[in-house]
């Protein structure tokens, strides 16, 4: 055995233009270089490189042992990884599909979430689980799903995502860095949206257990607010630029963080406009979007002048992909609900 | 490894299984080889031309499938994964129907209960377990007869179905697959696993994951197990009958592993380059399925250009109905992702089918840009 | 092999008194007495007659094939009833309890939902899955949870509670009955409570695929509409009563069916108080109350003179059962909920 | 079966597995199996008294987790089910420790890290995997070692630590059990899978969930296998320690079954009265762990009264003092539910945490009926 050639610095360099999955790689890279209890573990991430090329390149750099072609079973994928941390190991797991992190359920729900309070703290579990999600790819059934809510209702777990390239690099190095479990769920659709990344502060900076900010706003307005993530934080935006043309003023939230939940951002936003549209891509019942809906009506129910208003999937399975563009929440669907929203007088 | 075909074409017999075929039989399998082969590669084509989202090819493993599949009877049920479109093909399930999914205008595509194949299933492993509680459905509905036949003394039933579930080399590591193996035992149920070892599980070699051949796993289940030349159809259709017949005399599970391998790549959207190497994918060709029952059927003189201009002929015609066929699916309308969600729609789900329709119509209302507003 | 002896007419006669508990014996002994093709079958229901004795006698009376003591796995008990299903019969499976669901979690989300809708309606899937469920039993880790939110949130399921031996037997009965798969979540710490039970007319007059009532008024009240189900609908029902103690007018309503989630006679009764309060066990992030809070407040926001609000578990895992008493929400917090939402003026 | 000492107090000798202890050694483990009876009696009792709301004994098989407990060193790590109590006392836990999750005060119990024992895991099976998980991270920890080592050129590590995973008969039908042997296996990770066949999982037999014996089960796996009189202490420890010397050495996994008999109950809350043969509880009776031991002993002259005076003592001690800490474990305070559900608390918890002290703190405020009210 020959000592490997010592991996090179793979922070980003100054201004690099790299595409959303390019960034998740680099923040991989990074993290795999600076830290070596980092293990990269999942079906086919090593010499595939991942089936979104995610991982791409990222074997041949650290080693097998370091970036580790799984046999297929989330269950076993997940469970090893808790094994793993707990001898001090940082695993970050691929599941390959959104639709397949349910054999591993049971593992996330009642181990990983779990051992820290279980074990009083003296156990942690510093494990990311990456999911690419969402739809809108014209896949088969089970590869464009949006199943963040079964793991924002599970206390223990942390949930983020992104939506942009430097936000996706940010987001992955600080769920690595993050001493609890983080489910970093990956708009896949968004994978190949390109923008610009530089090196951040912000792994440095969080604390061990920070995610970074919960929520942004990306667009401030006075008639109605947006909130969206991940894959439909675009929507939000294009929603609010055709409302502009119309004369309306539209702000717009992103979530990054998804749970554990923190709502100033949101309750200030609507604290302005007094009225609010969740737009989100799972089946509305149930959604993290209800859970939103709920907890800022709460909190500002004297600024509110009409109902939360929710834009989702409807309460179906992901339908076969010639009507996923029905099912997902467009542009269209986002201005109806602000109309309905504004109807409220 | 049971083999009774060589790569070269000879004939060879084994004991313990033999194989009496007539000579409609041998060029049946043929011409089965090189329908599925053809409708295979017509997919891939509708694939690359945008009238597929995705292909799943079964190139290689024909044998594996038509040998498998041609064992079945009738009143059997299969379980397949969503590559075994040779199976679906000799089930009878129109070919046309098997694009639905991947084209994306249905989850499934046709009636298990007529065809006698379950639908795909694409959580890898998931139909191995249902395909046991087929199997143990078909043990309690033969005991009620039984006992119906008791009390009323009339003659006893005929041996009753069997069943056939598919899965994966890589799917092997499943606790469901495994799981299925303890369920299948404890209730001798009638039920044959057909594992098609084609060597990878995507980019993941077998070896990776079986680090004992898959018949010792089974065999340490108590499920007694048989390795196949998997490209050999005279062999798997040998071992499979005969599994299926062990299953039906109510003598419990059995495990086949046919030994393929997936000779494209793992879907129309992989890449084998980046894991496969080339030398071991000619070493495969040198055993292609087809290749060797024609070798064998020209040596036995079973085979002239008669025969073979016809069979070409007619994977033709099939490429060209499956071309049509395809084409011509339409679109699912938009209200078809609120039908069957269950069997009685629920208020809160007709109250978002209408809304969605009464929105899709204010567009039609108001055409142009704006739509519903 | 010898026929076995007629099982016995196990429908209720006259007016009988039984435990919640018991009361589900007999309806699943009517079930199998009625239709040869009901299997029960799970962890310990045979020989044992399930840890809560719910299967009692069962075995001993249709027979080990009807009645089937299965191995030890979660995933296996559901994938083989999927199977069962596909070939016409109608599998009850327990689950033996709340927090063992996880393992079988994948073949509920991914195969059980979605069989009638991936087959276009050809094929059924008639299964009953029980689930003792909830907390206040004094129990070790993974047995006092309240998982409802993961499968209410799970569009092709169907999912019911009940709070009285009457309504446990009516329940498990249009459950088996129901072409559609049912989640039953069964109140375990109710499991010893005793009521009169008679023979309903539901199973025979509800549609196949109707589970009986959705919601009923337990209460009728002008100042405040309280929502439980399960465990916690005699909570609510303490709690209005000690409310007219003190002069307030409390409504009471229950929720049966979980999903789909039919809220007009909520709705009906808030449009009356303009105040509600939902009580369940679960950890509020993620809840089924979430989903009814933003639902009501879409439907009723001109109605609400406040907030909807939400008296349930924290959000933490259910903790050492020490403590499980000031986790749970009981009439004390309801009723302090209850000053808060008429605190809004 | 390997066994070292029958039940009549006989020595054996295998020659694959020599075992040489002293005297000492003998009456250690005489000593070890008597308090850990002793313990797990007055666990018993302890929740008769409603002292612990629930306790799973072990009645019958203490030599199978002395056994195996006392073949650990102290820089292994077991991974235990929620019934290795006596395990447990081996890695040296304060027996107070283990009764805190059975009094409902704890979720835990002790320090993982300090003991060198995870804590229970009452989901079935789900252990199995950490152990693989901790064992390959073992390996990579070595890996990271030896590379180092080779570029400062300092001496090769130790042997490293090795993993002892414990799960049952029933817990062999897990799909996470199952799934970490293909892991084990394929990683060729330096764990021992020790499965306690004790007859039952509940009520369910063994027979119906292990339709060939585990230790073909394992082998199927390509994991060599052992099978152990559970209730010979002698066997399990000699057969614990050979195959944890082999997982050091780098040769891979193993699975040890032993076969014993749980005595009592499933848990206190059981009732084996209605699955259970007397009989059989009688056949097993004879065969009690502790009485071969001590007949072993009593026929060397290794046991006097004074040393089984002695032993009682020690054990009449350690009831005494499980008693006393027991009835001494305080109430968690109300806040500890919040405490530690993440690294650090997120403001939103925080928030939760200082409403419920409010709402607490107003009872005191308002002391007697209605409370905040
Ligand atoms: C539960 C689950 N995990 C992951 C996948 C993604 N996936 C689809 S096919 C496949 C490999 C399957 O390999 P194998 O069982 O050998 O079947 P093959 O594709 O070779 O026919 C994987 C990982 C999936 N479909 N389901
Ligand atoms: C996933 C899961 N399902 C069900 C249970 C309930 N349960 C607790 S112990 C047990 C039987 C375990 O049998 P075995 O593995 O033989 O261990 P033993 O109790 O005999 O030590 C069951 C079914 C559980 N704890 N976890
Ligand atoms: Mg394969
Ligand atoms: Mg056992």
């Amino acid at each position: 055995m020959t000592a490997p050639a010592l991996p090179r610095d793979r922070t980003v360099q100054g201004r690099e233009r790299l595409t959303l999955a390019g960034a998740i790689t680099r923040g991989l890279s990074a993290e795999l270089a600076a830290d070596d209890r980092v293990v990269v573990m999942g079906e086919d991430v090593g010499r595939l490189g991942g089936v979104f090329r995610v991982t791409d390149g990222l074997q041949q750099e650290f080693g097998e042992h370091r970036v580790v072609d799984t046999p297929l079973a989330e269950s076993g994928i997940i469970g090893t990884a808790v094994g793993m941390a707990m001898r001090g190991r940082r695993p970050v797991c691929e599941i390959q599909f959104d639709g397949f992190v349910f054999p591993a359920f049971d593992q996330i729900v009642t181990q990983v979430a779990r051992l820290h309070v279980r074990s009083g703290g003296r156990v942690r579990m510093p494990i990311t689980i990456r999911i690419p999600y969402g739809g809108g790819i014209g896949a088969v059934e089970h590869h464009s799903e949006s199943p963040e809510a079964y793991f924002c209702a599970t206390p223990g777990l942390r949930v983020m995502t992104c939506s942009t390239p430097q936000d996706a690099y940010d987001a992955v190095r600080a769920a690595v860095r993050c001493d609890d479990p983080v489910i970093l769920f990956e708009p896949k659709r968004r994978y190949w949206d390109k923008g610009d990344v530089v090196e951040s502060v912000l792994p440095k900076s969080v604390p061990p257990t920070g995610l970074g900010e919960a929520a942004r706003v990306l667009r401030s307005g006075t008639d109605v607010t947006l909130v969206g993530y991940g894959p439909t934080v675009r929507t939000c935006l294009d929603a609010a630029e055709a409302a502009a043309a119309e004369g309306r003023s539209i702000g717009v939230v992103e979530l990054r963080v998804l749970a554990p939940l923190e709502l100033d951002v949101v309750v200030a936003a609507v604290r302005t406009t007094g009225r609010l549209v969740l737009v989100s891509e799972a089946p509305q019942t149930g959604s993290l979007a209800a859970e939103i809906a709920a907890r800022v009506t709460e909190q500002a129910f004297y600024s509110l002048e009409a109902p939360v208003l929710r834009v989702g999937g409807f309460d179906v399975p992901y339908p076969p992909s010639r009507l996923e563009e029905l099912y997902l929440p467009d542009v269209d669907r986002v201005l109806d609900a602000v109309d309905r929203s504004l109807a409220f007088a | 490894m049971l083999q009774l075909l060589t790569p070269e074409g000879r004939r060879v017999d084994d004991p313990d299984l033999p194989l009496h075929l007539t000579d409609d039989q041998y060029r049946a399998f043929y011409r089965d080889l090189v329908l599925v082969r053809r409708f295979d590669d017509e997919a891939t084509a509708l694939q690359r031309q945008g009238e597929l989202g995705l292909w799943a090819p079964l190139r290689g493993q024909e044998a594996a499938q038509v040998g498998s599949g041609r064992a079945l009877r009738p009143e059997d049920m299969a379980f397949p994964t969503y590559r075994e479109h040779g199976v679906a093909l000799c089930r009878g399930v129109d070919p046309v129907d098997i694009l639905g999914l991947f084209r994306g205008t249905t989850l499934g595509g046709w009636s298990p209960e007529a065809t006698g194949l379950a639908l795909y299933t694409i959580v890898v492993g998931a139909q191995a377990l249902h395909a046991v509680g087929y199997a143990m459905a078909i043990q309690q509905e033969q005991r009620q007869q039984e006992q119906c036949q008791l009390t009323s003394s009339s003659p006893v039933v005929a041996a009753p179905p069997a069943v056939l579930a598919y899965f994966g080399d890589g799917a092997s590591s499943q606790g469901d697959v495994l799981e299925s193996f303890v369920w299948a035992k404890s209730f001798d149920a009638p039920v044959v696993f057909f594992c098609t070892n084609n060597q990878f599980a995507i980019s993941v070699p077998a070896a990776r994951q079986l680090g004992a051949p898959l018949t010792a796993r089974a065999e340490g289940f108590g499920i007694p197990a048989t390795a196949v030349d998997g490209n050999d159809v005279l062999a798997v259709h040998a071992a499979t009958t005969a599994a299926l017949e062990r299953a039906r005399r109510g003598e419990g599970p059995q495990l086949i592993e046919a030994h393929t391998y997936r000779m494209g790549p793992h879907t129309t959207s992989d890449d084998p380059s980046r894991y496969r190497d080339p030398a071991e994918l000619a070493a495969w060709e040198a055993r292609d399925p087809l290749l060797r029952l024609r070798r064998y059927l020209e040596g036995q003189g079973l085979a002239d250009a008669g025969f073979l201009g016809e069979v070409d002929a007619a994977a033709e015609t099939l490429a060209a109905q499956v071309r049509a066929g395809c084409r011509a699916i339409p679109d699912p309308l938009p209200g078809a992702m609120f039908d069957h969600v269950y069997a009685t729609e629920p208020p809160s789900l007709t109250e978002q089918r209408q809304w969605h329709e009464q929105y899709l119509a204010s567009f039609e209302n108001a055409p142009g840009s704006g739509g519903a507003r």
